[in-house]
Parts: C-alpha cells; structure tokens; sequence
C-alpha cells in the first residue's frame, strides 16, 4: 500500500519528465503546468505516505520490498524499496522543495528560450532524488546517485552559451567523479565480501561479524568518498561555489536543500557501516569543512556565492554531527537545513530577479522597502541559519554542537574537543556572515540607484514558495517527534531479534549533559556574530575595507577561497601534465643517459682489458644497449594513437597474463 | 576422427573469431575492419547457437543470436555511415591515417 | 563418416577458406565476396545445428543486407582517382602472432572445458518457440530493438546525407 | 520428398537396399538437375511467348521465319524454332571478356544470380507430394535466398568495368533491395492468417475452390496486398515498367552490358526462371497453388492429386503472361517514380495491410 | 530437417555445375578471336576515359540502409506472424507499437527527403539556361513552359 505510493511518487516524474523532453515545446504555456502540477501531486502522495507512516509512531517502523532484478549464476541482485521513518522525511523535503521550486521557477525562468526543457530538468532531477532516498540497496542508490549528478550537471550547464556555467558543469561533473569512483569501488568491495547490494543484508553481515576490520573502515570511507563529493566537502567542495552558475531555483533544489544533502543522507542511510575510525575521519572532514567554507563566506560579494559557501559550511556541520555519532542532529539539521536554506536561495533569486539578474551584494542595499515580502522571509531564514533562538536552525545547529560536546565529554580527547570548538566559532561565523549578506542587500542607502529604481516585488508565484518555506523554517524544530521517529541505527537492530531491546537503552544518554553548555555557547556566539555584523554593516561603526586591508593577507586568502582551485590547478591538472613530461624526460635522459654511461664506462673498461675481452664484454654490453634502446623506442613507439595498435596490444597483454595465470596454476 | 560434435564448433568458431580479429587488426581499410567486427559476432553467434543445442536444449541461444543479428545490422549501417563520413573528412577511410586525435 | 559430418566439414572449410580470402586478400570487392561465402557457409552450419530460422534470417540480413551495404560502402569510399580499391596491411607480423596465440588458447580453454552435453535431440521447427519467446519473455529487448533500428536509421541517415548538404 | 522415398523403399526392393539418406541425395541430385533444365527450357518458351506475344499486341507477326525442316514440326510454323536457334547462337557465340574486367568476378556473378534462383525452386509446391523440400521456413527461404541476386547484380556491374554495368548495377540493387521490404511485409500478412511459413500449410489452407484463395479473403486489404506483392516481384525481377537498370536507351543493357554468349544467356536465363519463380510463388501465396478453383464442383474430378501440378503451372504461367502484358503496355517509370512507388506507395499500404488484417482476424 | 536444406544445397551445386558444364561446352564451340578493339570496354564507340570504379552517389547507400532496418524488421515480424494466432491481443498490440516505432524511422527518412531520387527538372532549361532566347522571339522569360509528362 505504502509502496505502491512510494512508487508512484518516484515515477510521476519520470513521466512528466519523459511527456516534457518530448513534448514540452508543444504544450500550452510550454508544459510549465505539467511537473508543476505533477510535483505538488507528488507533495500530496508524499504526506499521504508521512502520515501513514508516523500514524504508526514507531522508530522501528520499515517496509522493504524488493524483486529479483539480475540473476547471475548463485548471486541474485534484488532491487527494491525501503521506507522507513527517515525515507518517509525525506520524500516530504524533497517534494516539499521541490514543488514550490517548480512554482518559483515559473516566474523565475518566465522568458526563457528553453523553459521547457528547464522543467523536463527539474523533474529529471526530482525522480532520480526520489529514488535516491526510497533505495534499499547500494547499486540502487548509486544508479540514482549519478542520475542526480546528470540532472546537476544537466541544469548548472543549462545556460551553457556562458562559458562560465559551462565550465562549472564540467567541473561539477569531474570533482564529483572523484568521488563516485570511491564510492563505487566501496561499494564493489562490500559486493566482494557480503554478496549483497541490499542494505539489511550487507549490515547483517557487519552485525553478525562477517564483514569487520581494515576492509569495513575501508568500505565505509570509500562510500564516505561519494558522501563528500556530493555533499561537497573538503577537499571535493570547489565545485559547489561554481555551481552556482544555474538558475537561482536551481541552486535553491538541487545546491541547497536536496541533492547536496544526499551525501549526508548516504552517511546516514548507511551508518552502520561506519567504525569509530571512520566516524573520526568523517567528523573531522566535516568539522574542516564547516569552518573553510565559513571564512571564505565572511569575505564573498557575490550574495550567491555568500550562500553556496555557508551550504558547504552546514553541509560540514551535518557531516561532523553524524561523525560524531550525533545521528539525529545530523538529519535533523539536513531537515531545517533544507527549509531554510531553499529559503535564502529563492529570496536571494527573488532579489537577483528584482535586480535584473545582479549578484554583486555592492550593487545593492536598501531593498527592504521595496521587496518586503522577500525581505522579511529572508530575515526568518537568517535568523535560522545564524541560530536565534526559537527558529528551526537553533534547534537543530544547538543538537549539532550537543552532540559535538557530548563526544567530547564522552572521550575526552583533544580530537573531539577541538572539533566542538571550532564548531562553535564557525556558529559564531555563520551569523556574521549572514547578518552580514542580510544588512548589505537589504538595509543601508541603494548602491545602484538606477537598478534600485526598477527593482519591484516578485510575482505571486515567487513569493507564495517564500513565505511557506518561512512557516517551515519557523515552525520546523518544534515537537520532539524527529528525535523520537529517527533513531541512531546500531549493529544490534540487524542482529536477531532478542538483542534489540538492549541496544535502545544504551543508546542516547551522553548528550544531554553537554545540552545546556552547548546552548548556552551557541546563543552567545550566534548574538556575538550578529552583534559584529551589525557594528560593521549596520550601524556602521567600523568599516569592513579598512579591516580588509589591515590584514590584506588573510583577506586576499580567504577571498582566493584559500586557493584551492589553485592547488587542484597546480596538482591535479598541471600535475598530470607534468608526470607525462617527467616521463619523457626521464625516458629521454636518465634511460638514455644510463644506457650511454653504462656503454661509455664499459668501453672504457673493455679498452683497458685486452682484446678478447673486450670484444666478449663490449659485445655483451651492446646487446644490452641495444635491448634497453629498442625497450624504450618501442615504449615510446607505443602511443600511436592506432586504435589497431592499441587492440593489439591489449590482446597481447591479455594473452600474456592468461599464459602467467596458467604457470601459476 | 570423432563424430562432428560440441568441440567441432567451438574449434570452428574459434578459428573464425581468430580470422575476424586478424582482419580489424590487420586490415588499413576501415570498411574491411567492419567486415572483420562481423565474422567475429557471426563466430560467437555459432558458439551460442551450438551451446543452445548442445549444452542448454532451449531455444536461449538461438534467441541471443538473433538479437545479435538484429545488433550488427544497425551497428554495421552506423558504422559504414560513420565510414563515409570519415571519407568525406579526410579523403581516406584508412585507419593508420586517422590518428588525429593521437596527441 | 556420415553426411552429418561430411556437411560439417564442407562447411566450416568453406566459411574458413572464405574468411581466410577476406583477411589475406588486398582487393576490397574479394574481401566483401569473402565475407559473403564466409557468412552463407556459417548459415549452413546454423542448419546443422538445428537452427533454421537463424540460418534463414543470417542468410537475409547479412547476404541481403550487410554485405550489400558494405559493398556499397566500399564503392561510395574509393578514391576517385585511379583503382585505390586495395586495402594495405599493417603490423601482419605480430597480429598473426596474436591470433594464432588467441587460437591456441581458444583451444585449449575449449577442450579443457568439462562442458555439460547433452545429447542433442530431434531437430524440432523453431520458429514458432522463437515467436513465442520473443512476445513474452523477450517483450523488452523486443521492443528496445525497435527503437536500436531506429536510432541506427536515423543517425546513420543523418550522417550520410551530411555530404549532400 | 520423404514420403516418396518411404514409398519407394517400403514398395520396391531394388530402393530398399540404398540408404534414406543416399535416395534424398540423388533424388535431389535429379530434381537439381530438372528444375535447371526446366529453367533453361521456360526461358526458351519465355522467350519466344513474349516475342509472339509482343508481336501481336503491337499488332505484328513477331519471328515467323525459323522453323525446322523435320516434316512434322514444320507443320507447326510461326517461327517455333527461333529462341532454339537463338539459344544454340549463344552457345556458339564468343565470350568476350574485356580487359579492364576483373575476370574472376565476371565469372561469378552469374553463377551466383543462376544459383540462387534455382536453390528456391527446391521450395517450390507443384502438388501436395511434389515438392522437392516441404520446409517448415519456406517462404522466408524464398526471401532470404533471392537476396543472392542483389550481391549477383552488384558482381556483375562491377566486374565488368564499366560505366553502364556499374550504374545499371547499382541502380539495379538499389531497387531489388527497395522492394524487397514491400513483399516482404505481405508474406506477413499471408503468413499470419496462416500461422504457417510452410507453403503446402498456406496452399491448403486456400483450398476448397476459388473463393477460399488467400486474393479473395480479407476483400479488400488481401487484393491489395496481392497487387504490392506483383508489383513488388516484378520490380525484384526487373521487369518492365521496372527495367530501370537496364534500360536500353540509357544504360544500354544494364549490368549485363559486357557480358556475352553464354553467360550473357545465363543472366536471361536467371531471369525467365525468376519470373516462373515468381509466377508459382505468387500463386502458391494468393491463388490456391496446387489446388483446384472449383472445389468440389464437379464431383471433385479436378481435386484429384494428379491435377496438381497442372493447376499452379497454368496459375504461374498466367502471372507470367500478365507480366508480359504490362512489359508491352506500360511506360518505362522514371527513377525517382520507382523510389516513391515503393517506399510511398506500397510499404505504407503494406503495413496497412498488415494492421487491417490483424485487426479483422482479432476482432 | 536437415533434409530439407539439403535440398536447396544440393540444387545450388547442381544449378553451379549446369552452368559450369554449358559454359564448359560453349567454350569448346565458340571461336575464340580476342582483338583490342573487341575487348575494349563499351562506351557506345568511344574510347573510354578513366576507370569506371568511381564514386556513387551517396543515395544508394541511403536506400540500403534503410533497406536493412526493414528487413531486420521483417526477419523480427516473422516468427511473430506465426504464432499471432496463439497470442491475440496482446501480440498485436506489441508489434503496433514495434512497427510505430520503426515507421517513425520512415516517416523521418521521408520527411528529410532519402526516399528520393533526383526528380528531371522539366522546363529548367527553357526557365533559366535560355532566357536570352525567349527574349530573342520576344517572348516573355521566366514563363514556366507547360511541363510535359509521359
């Protein structure tokens, strides 16, 4: 029953998607109405599901259902769907978001010369999301994993006559490959070992000690690897700033609130798999992440740029919660996170709209009066994301840093601590930064009269999206039902039955020592953040360029995003180019030079022992120079770019190891 | 020599394949390699088609055979298609001439 | 030695020598008439192997179809300026060396393979089983097959006609 | 041809010595041999039919001059020894094989376009009993062993070097192959309201006099369906108004331009055959083959076995007289009308053929 | 089974050898007198210039190509048509579907223009090659002349 809804929420999509890449041209109104209408379907389909989901009000609650997919010899690979509490909070984020981007967009993409295929995109985008979060197995979850990754790649390039946007798609699309290669050797590993793609299996077997040690730390940091190129974490995080080169509702679904998070909810689909080695690898990514990304926001103009680093920075956050065993703060902020997040994005698209298509926070200032809806839901989402009080991002970011604490209590290392600290700062950062965006776009004298003057209130389309992702974000941390429904998974649950109850006592119970300190901590940090921001940008008492050019260094690195696309410029892709030139050379010179020495030396040698040695020796020698010369020409003859060759070649290789292969054996 | 069996297929298939394989790797004219790709799926087709008697008595191999007939008569048409383009572009269709994208 | 076998034989020295000419010859009209008794032989051993429908559909899409095609190829891409209708050769050295290391391991892996035989029974018509297969279990390749021989006809139409415009 | 074989074995003790399989072998060896022969003689008879039938449709004698001086025979007149005459010229006449042709594949192509021809007449029904190979295929064999003739055109055109064979060549191919698609899709629609590609299955399934041949069913999609298959075949076999490949006026004669003596003759030869192949196959097909058009009428007289052959020889030769009566009736098509006669005109009605019938037989 | 294709074997060798031993026959009989002249390929009288083996018109492939589509298709339909008895609906539906798709195929090589051949220009040359003329006996150019059809 459930399922059948589930399946049909995954597949409306696919549908529209399929009618819309076909035939969106031709439909009235370009078919805008279709994934539109198909979306807030699939929101209703979706709380239909919430509801009879936590109807049931256990933590306990799943529902797997799957069918043999391939057949190959002994090994079946199932293919199904699980829901459980978590997938059940996910599909109504993802269709919540997802629908109202879909409305937003109507006004956003009006005019567009490929506002069809736009749409087709989105529901691209929203099936393979759906998809991605009802898997119940790894190669499922993968396949949908890459399909987000095309959708992305699909909608940062959708301007693609920008060079720019098209240059972020590529990036977008390799940085993540990094990634996903790890995740798809993780996930060939755990295949090699459990036989299994299914996630209850594979966690079966870790919970029955089948599959533990070097090569489970292993598996789950290589899965992790998926989790930080998608999640865009250090070190893959540089593509999630130039993503933002798609349409501002674009970066609002896919680069805030849903796909990005698909790392954190792959972390946290698959937690079990972690050991305490993995999570402290994890925690410290993420705890790295939160803190780069929110110094390089501090210093950004661009207001989108200011809000893909300060999605990184929470993405860290998520991260580190779950790397610190804070499971539940971990979803749960991905949950407020979402909301208040594709808030900020769809406001900032509502100023960018308003502005006539300007980022540069510069050009800005003053807007409050004239776009006062968007102002106003952009002010609750601040004061989310920078922790007020009584907003859904305090709860959430106040579990986070508990969590964090309560860690650091437990183990009492200097690892831990170190990772509560700089989370709390990074607390204190978040709200600068934001206050910060917030007082330049909205609140001072117009920088730009003219573009000021024309800039008015987004159509209804746009602001109806606002102002329910405002009464999200606000009412969205109350009740403790997340806390109670999504439960950390434990190895025992996938053990036999009779253990169960004794894993769900041990559970949970550190933390609320550290809750108090953790929230006191933060409020204080979050008002000292707003409290500086509005000293330099509000009340403008300090000037925020002669800070700059105080410490001119630290501002040009932190406005350099610490350099790393430098770095990666420097290693990855000069690097590449400089190891084939080193092999050059060293087949040019070191070889070359070997052979020349060895052949000069031993002539020399040869001249002063007598002639029938010399003869025998030089001979002997020459041979071996002629050898390592032929070696070496052919090796360089090699590459010839002849696919014949190359067949040929590989046949050879191939024909060689299977003789090796039979000597061995 | 013993009765025409299992064996004498496979051999008779493995020879084919072998000559099929001499042709792409041999051959300079890209038309001649497409007609080795041929004569090396009609080799595995006989492997298929002598399991599907010999080994596994239901039709399956048949069946993938015929699915492999229907493949090669697209492959070859887009293949030869892509052939002529080539010939277009470079007033050649051999492959050794057809290395630019060699760096 | 019975006609089973002797038909075998006549056969695969047939498809062998024809494939041989295919590969050894530097004209390219010979390799395609190669290739054409190459193909027709391998359809005889099709029907030795019970397989009558396969041989039939051989015999239409690669004698009717492919090899008129490749013939056409072949004519569409000769130089015009004089008989270029030789292919060269390269790397025969090594290619031999290769495909007669491939053979013998083909060889070995076929006879040291326990293959699980049985005995061959009744040749029964196919075609029927073969419709029936294809309606329901094959339903999707099927299908898909329709939109593979379309994409092919489009794209390979799309390509060719390139040089008209 | 087995049930023969088991008849002679089981009745005569001279035949139950050899081995079935030796008896087949010979049997086939003969019937190879008569259905060549056969071929040769409906060429001859052909020719000297279209000669005389040409003739008299334009109003003229055609050839009245050479008949023999044997006594009886002569009595006959009307030229009947002309195309005997012509065909022993032939045999007599130099094989010129330019310079500048690949000689071997001159030689070849006419084998393989005689071959092929002849190899689907081993399919052919002539009686319940007399056919050589009842294969369970048959018409999909038929299909698949003409497409012989597109590779035997294409030899031919190119050996020869020049200009004339090789555009009459490839035209010709481009038109065997454009109209293939077309009969093939009506052996579809015949083959579905049989559920049978054996033809003594879709024979039978006609008999029972005229009304029930496969031309008069589904009226109109089978009538429609008959006129592609015609029409289709005639173009197959490059026959007036399709005779585009070797147009005399254009392309002098087409790919056979420079072939001569006999094996110029084996290319007509191929293509008289092919049109007594056609004649039985389009007979077999739509208008009952073997079986009688009166049924039970008269007592069942003409149902009788022996009847048989009679029936679908007179059926096919009638087919091949149409041929001839359109040879001499209508123009010669325009090339770009030959491409749109097929792909415009008769595969869409073919696919409509298919889909009606398939739509009346489920409903 | 196998009898029945041997049949066709057997008559493909026995229509081979007829050949081969009328030709053999023909070659006993015939004078063999070869001259340059005789040998020479026909060009209607004149010499001929360059090879014959040269290029075609890409159109030819374009009708072969889309020639084996078909014959794909119709290798496919085949076993289809069969069993369509047994199936009934089902089948049917399936194979619309099947030959929809494939006719999309056909109706794009009919729309983009492969399913044709050049057509004659009828009155091209009075049209344009020759307007100098018209004007000489002072008739109107560019009138189209009345196309004749066969």
């Amino acid at each position: 029953m459930i399922v059948d809804y589930v399946v049909w929420i995954i597949l409306l999509p696919l549908i529209s998607f399929t009618i819309q890449i076909f035939f969106g041209k031709r439909l009235p109104r370009q078919g805008d109405w279709l994934p539109t209408s198909v979306m807030f379907v699939d929101l209703l389909l979706a709380l239909i599901v919430a509801g009879k989901v936590f109807s049931a009000y256990d933590p306990d609650f799943r529902i797997a259902r799957s069918f043999e997919w391939v057949v190959l010899g002994t090994t079946t690979i199932k293919f199904g769907l699980l829901i459980d509490n978590l997938t059940a909070v996910m599909l109504f984020i993802v269709t919540l978001v997802s629908s109202l981007v879909h409305l937003f967009s109507i006004g956003y993409m009006h005019g567009d010369p490929r506002y069809s295929r736009y749409f087709a995109y989105l529901s691209l985008f929203s099936f393979s999301m759906l998809g991605l979060v009802s898997v119940d197995n790894f190669l499922g979850i993968y396949m949908f994993w890459e399909l987000v990754g095309v959708s992305s790649f699909l909608l940062i390039g959708f301007w693609f006559e920008k060079h720019s946007a098209s240059n972020a798609a590529k990036k977008a699309f390799l940085v993540n490959r990094v990634g996903d290669v790890g995740m798809f050797i993780g996930i060939l590993l755990i295949f090699a070992i459990t036989h299994t793609f299914n996630f209850d299996e594979v966690f079966g077997k870790i919970a029955s000690g089948e599959f533990a040690g070097a090569l489970l730390t292993a598996a789950g940091i290589l899965i992790f690897c998926g989790a930080v190129g998608k999640s865009a974490q250090f070190p893959l995080h540089v593509w999630l700033p130039d993503a933002m080169e798609g349409p501002t509702p674009v970066s609002a679904l896919i680069h805030a609130a849903t796909m990005v998070a698909a790392g954190v909810y792959l972390v946290g689909r698959t937690f079990v798999l972690y050991t305490e080695t993995a999570l402290l690898i994890i925690a410290g990514i993420g705890t790295i992440t939160a803190f780069i990304a929110a110094t390089i926001a501090v210093v950004q103009m661009d207001i989108k740029k200011v809000l893909a680093y300060s999605t990184i920075s929470q993405l860290g956050y998520m991260i580190a919660a779950l790397g610190v065993g804070g499971y539940n703060a971990g979803l749960f902020h991905l949950m407020t996170h979402a909301f208040f997040k594709a808030l900020l994005f769809l406001g900032a698209g509502s100023v960018i709209h308003a502005m006539h298509h300007e980022q540069d926070m510069r050009q800005m200032g003053g807007l409050r009066h004239k776009l006062p809806i968007t102002f106003v839901t952009f002010l609750i989402a601040t004061m989310a994301i920078s922790g007020v009080p009584g907003l859904s991002g305090f709860f959430s970011k106040d579990a986070i840093l508990a969590a964090a604490l309560g860690k650091a209590m437990e183990t009492g290392t200097l690892y831990h601590y170190l990772i509560f600290a700089t989370l709390i700062f990074t607390a204190g950062l978040t709200a600068f930064y934001m206050f910060r965006a917030l007082f330049l776009t909205f609140y001072g004298t117009p920088r730009n009269q003219e573009k000021y003057d024309h800039a008015h209130e987004s159509p209804s389309t746009m602001t109806i999206p606002l102002i329910a992702l405002a009464l999200f974000t606000v009412i969205g941390g109350y009740g403790s039902w997340f806390e109670e429904l999504i439960r950390k998974p434990s190895l025992a649950m996938f053990s036999t039955g009779a253990a169960q109850e004794a894993a769900h006592a041990a559970a949970e119970g550190a933390a609320h020592g550290a809750h108090t300190i953790a929230m006191v901590l933060s409020i204080l940090f979050a008002f000292a953040g707003i409290f500086i921001a509005a000293l330099y940008y509000y009340w403008n008492k300090y000037s925020a360029e002669a800070v700059s050019e105080k410490f001119a260094a630290l501002y040009r690195f932190l406005w350099n995003k610490w350099y790393f696309d430098e770095l990666y410029q420097a290693t990855a892709v000069r690097g590449t180019l400089l190891l084939s030139r080193a092999m050059g050379w060293f087949d040019l010179k070191v070889i070359d030079g070997i052979v020349n020495g060895t052949a000069r030396m031993t002539t020399l040698l040869s001249f002063g022992s007598g002639t029938t040695d010399n003869r025998v020796v030089d001979g002997l020698v020459n041979w071996v120079a002629r050898i390592v010369g032929w070696f070496g020409a052919t090796l360089r003859e090699i590459q010839t770019g002849k696919v014949q060759a190359y067949i040929l070649m590989a046949l050879g290789a191939f024909i060689l190891l299977y003789v090796i292969q039979l000597a061995m054996v | 020599m013993m009765a025409v069996g299992l064996h004498h297929f496979l051999v008779l298939s493995a020879l084919l394949f072998v000559l099929g394989l001499l042709a792409v790797i041999t051959k300079k004219n890209a038309v001649t390699v497409l007609m080795g790709i041929e004569l090396i799926l009609n080799a595995a087709n006989i492997n298929f088609i002598a399991f599907s008697r010999y080994v596994d008595t239901d039709l399956d191999g048949q069946l993938f055979a015929l699915f492999v007939i229907i493949t090669a008569a697209a492959a070859a048409a887009v293949a030869l298609a892509i052939v002529l383009n080539i010939y277009k572009q470079m007033r050649s269709v051999n492959l050794d001439e057809a290395d630019t994208l060699a760096g | 030695m019975n006609y089973f076998d002797l038909t075998f034989y006549v056969f695969a020295i047939g498809a062998v020598v024809s494939a041989g000419m295919m590969v050894f010859s530097r004209n390219l009209i010979y390799c395609a008439v190669g290739l054409l008794f190459a193909l027709a032989s391998v359809a005889g051993i099709y029907v030795l192997l019970g397989a009558d429908f396969l041989a039939a559909t051989q015999l239409m899409v690669y004698v009717g179809g492919i090899v008129a095609l490749l013939l056409f190829g072949i004519m569409l891409s000769v130089k015009f300026t004089g008989v270029e209708l030789r292919t060269g050769t390269l790397q025969m050295l090594p290619g031999l060396m290769i495909a007669a290391g491939l053979f013998l391991l083909l060889v070995r892996m076929v006879f040291r393979t326990e293959w699980a035989v049985n005995q061959p029974g009744e040749m029964l018509p196919t075609t029927s089983t073969i419709g029936k297969r294809i309606m329901t279990d094959l339903l999707i390749p099927f299908e898909i097959a329709s939109i593979l021989l379309l994409v092919a006809l489009i794209g390979a139409a799309y390509m060719a006609r390139r040089e008209r415009t | 041809m087995e049930a023969l074989i088991q008849a002679l074995q089981s009745q005569s003790a001279f035949f139950s010595q050899f081995s079935e399989s030796l008896l087949a072998l010979i049997f086939f060896v003969l019937f190879g041999l008569l259905f060549a022969t056969v071929a040769a003689v409906c060429a001859l008879v052909f020719v000297y039919l279209e000669r005389k039938v040409s003739a008299h449709m334009q109003d003229r004698l055609g050839p009245m001059e050479v008949n023999t001086e044997i006594p009886v025979l002569k009595k006959i007149g009307h030229g009947w020894a002309q195309t005997l005459a012509d065909a022993f010229k032939l045999l007599l006449k130099e094989d010129i094989i330019p310079d500048a042709a690949d000689r071997r594949l001159h030689l070849i192509a006419p084998f393989i376009l005689f071959a092929a021809v002849i190899a689907a007449f081993a399919v052919m029904p002539f009686g319940e009993k007399l056919v050589v190979s009842d294969m369970n295929i048959g018409v999909f064999f038929v299909l698949a062993i003409t497409s012989f003739s597109v590779i035997g055109v294409i030899l031919a055109g190119w050996a020869s070097n020049n200009k004339w064979s090789l555009l009459g060549g490839m035209r010709s191919a481009a038109q065997i192959v454009s109209y293939e698609i077309p009969n093939g899709l009506v052996v579809l629609v015949i083959v579905m309201q049989v559920g049978s590609m054996r033809f003594n299955d879709i024979v039978i399934a006609q008999s029972g006099g005229i009304l029930n041949w496969h031309v008069f069913q589904f009226f109109p999609l089978n009538l429609i369906a008959f006129i592609i298959a015609f029409l289709a075949t005639l173009a197959e076999a490059n026959r007036a108004p399709f005779d585009l490949p070797e147009a005399e006026s254009e392309l002098t004669a087409g790919f056979a331009t420079e072939y001569s003596g006999f094996k110029w003759a084996i290319f007509y030869l191929s293509e008289y055959a092919n049109m007594f192949l056609i004649g039985i196959f389009l007979s077999a097909l739509f208008l009952g083959g073997w079986t009688s058009p009166f049924g039970s009428l008269f007592g069942g007289f003409f149902d009788q076995p022996g009847w048989q052959p009679i029936w679908i020889i007179l059926k096919a030769v009638a087919i091949v007289f149409l041929q001839m009566w359109l040879r001499w009736t209508l123009p010669r098509l325009r090339v770009d009308q030959l491409m749109y006669t097929s792909w415009k005109v008769l595969t869409p009605f073919a696919f409509v053929a298919i889909f009606g019938v398939g739509l009346w037989m489920l409903l | 089974m196998l009898l029945h294709f041997a049949a066709p074997f057997i008559f493909v060798i026995v229509a081979a050898a007829f050949i081969a031993l009328n030709l053999l026959i023909s070659r006993l009989l015939q004078p063999r007198v070869p001259s340059a002249g005789k040998t020479t390929t026909y060009e209607c009288g004149e010499i001929p210039i360059g090879s014959s083996w040269v290029q075609f018109n890409i159109r030819f492939y374009v009708i072969t190509l889309i020639f084996v589509i078909f014959d794909v298709e119709i290798v496919f339909l085949l076993p289809w048509a069969v069993v369509f008895k047994d199936l009934g609906w089902f089948a049917f539906v399936e194979v619309v579907i099947f030959i929809t798709i494939l006719l999309v195929g056909l109706a794009y090589a009919w729309r983009k223009g492969d399913l044709e051949w050049d057509k004659p220009e009828t009155g091209k040359f009075a049209r344009e090659a020759a307007p100098q003329l018209f004007e000489e006996v002072g008739m109107e150019t560019r009138k189209p002349v009345q196309e004749v059809t066969l």
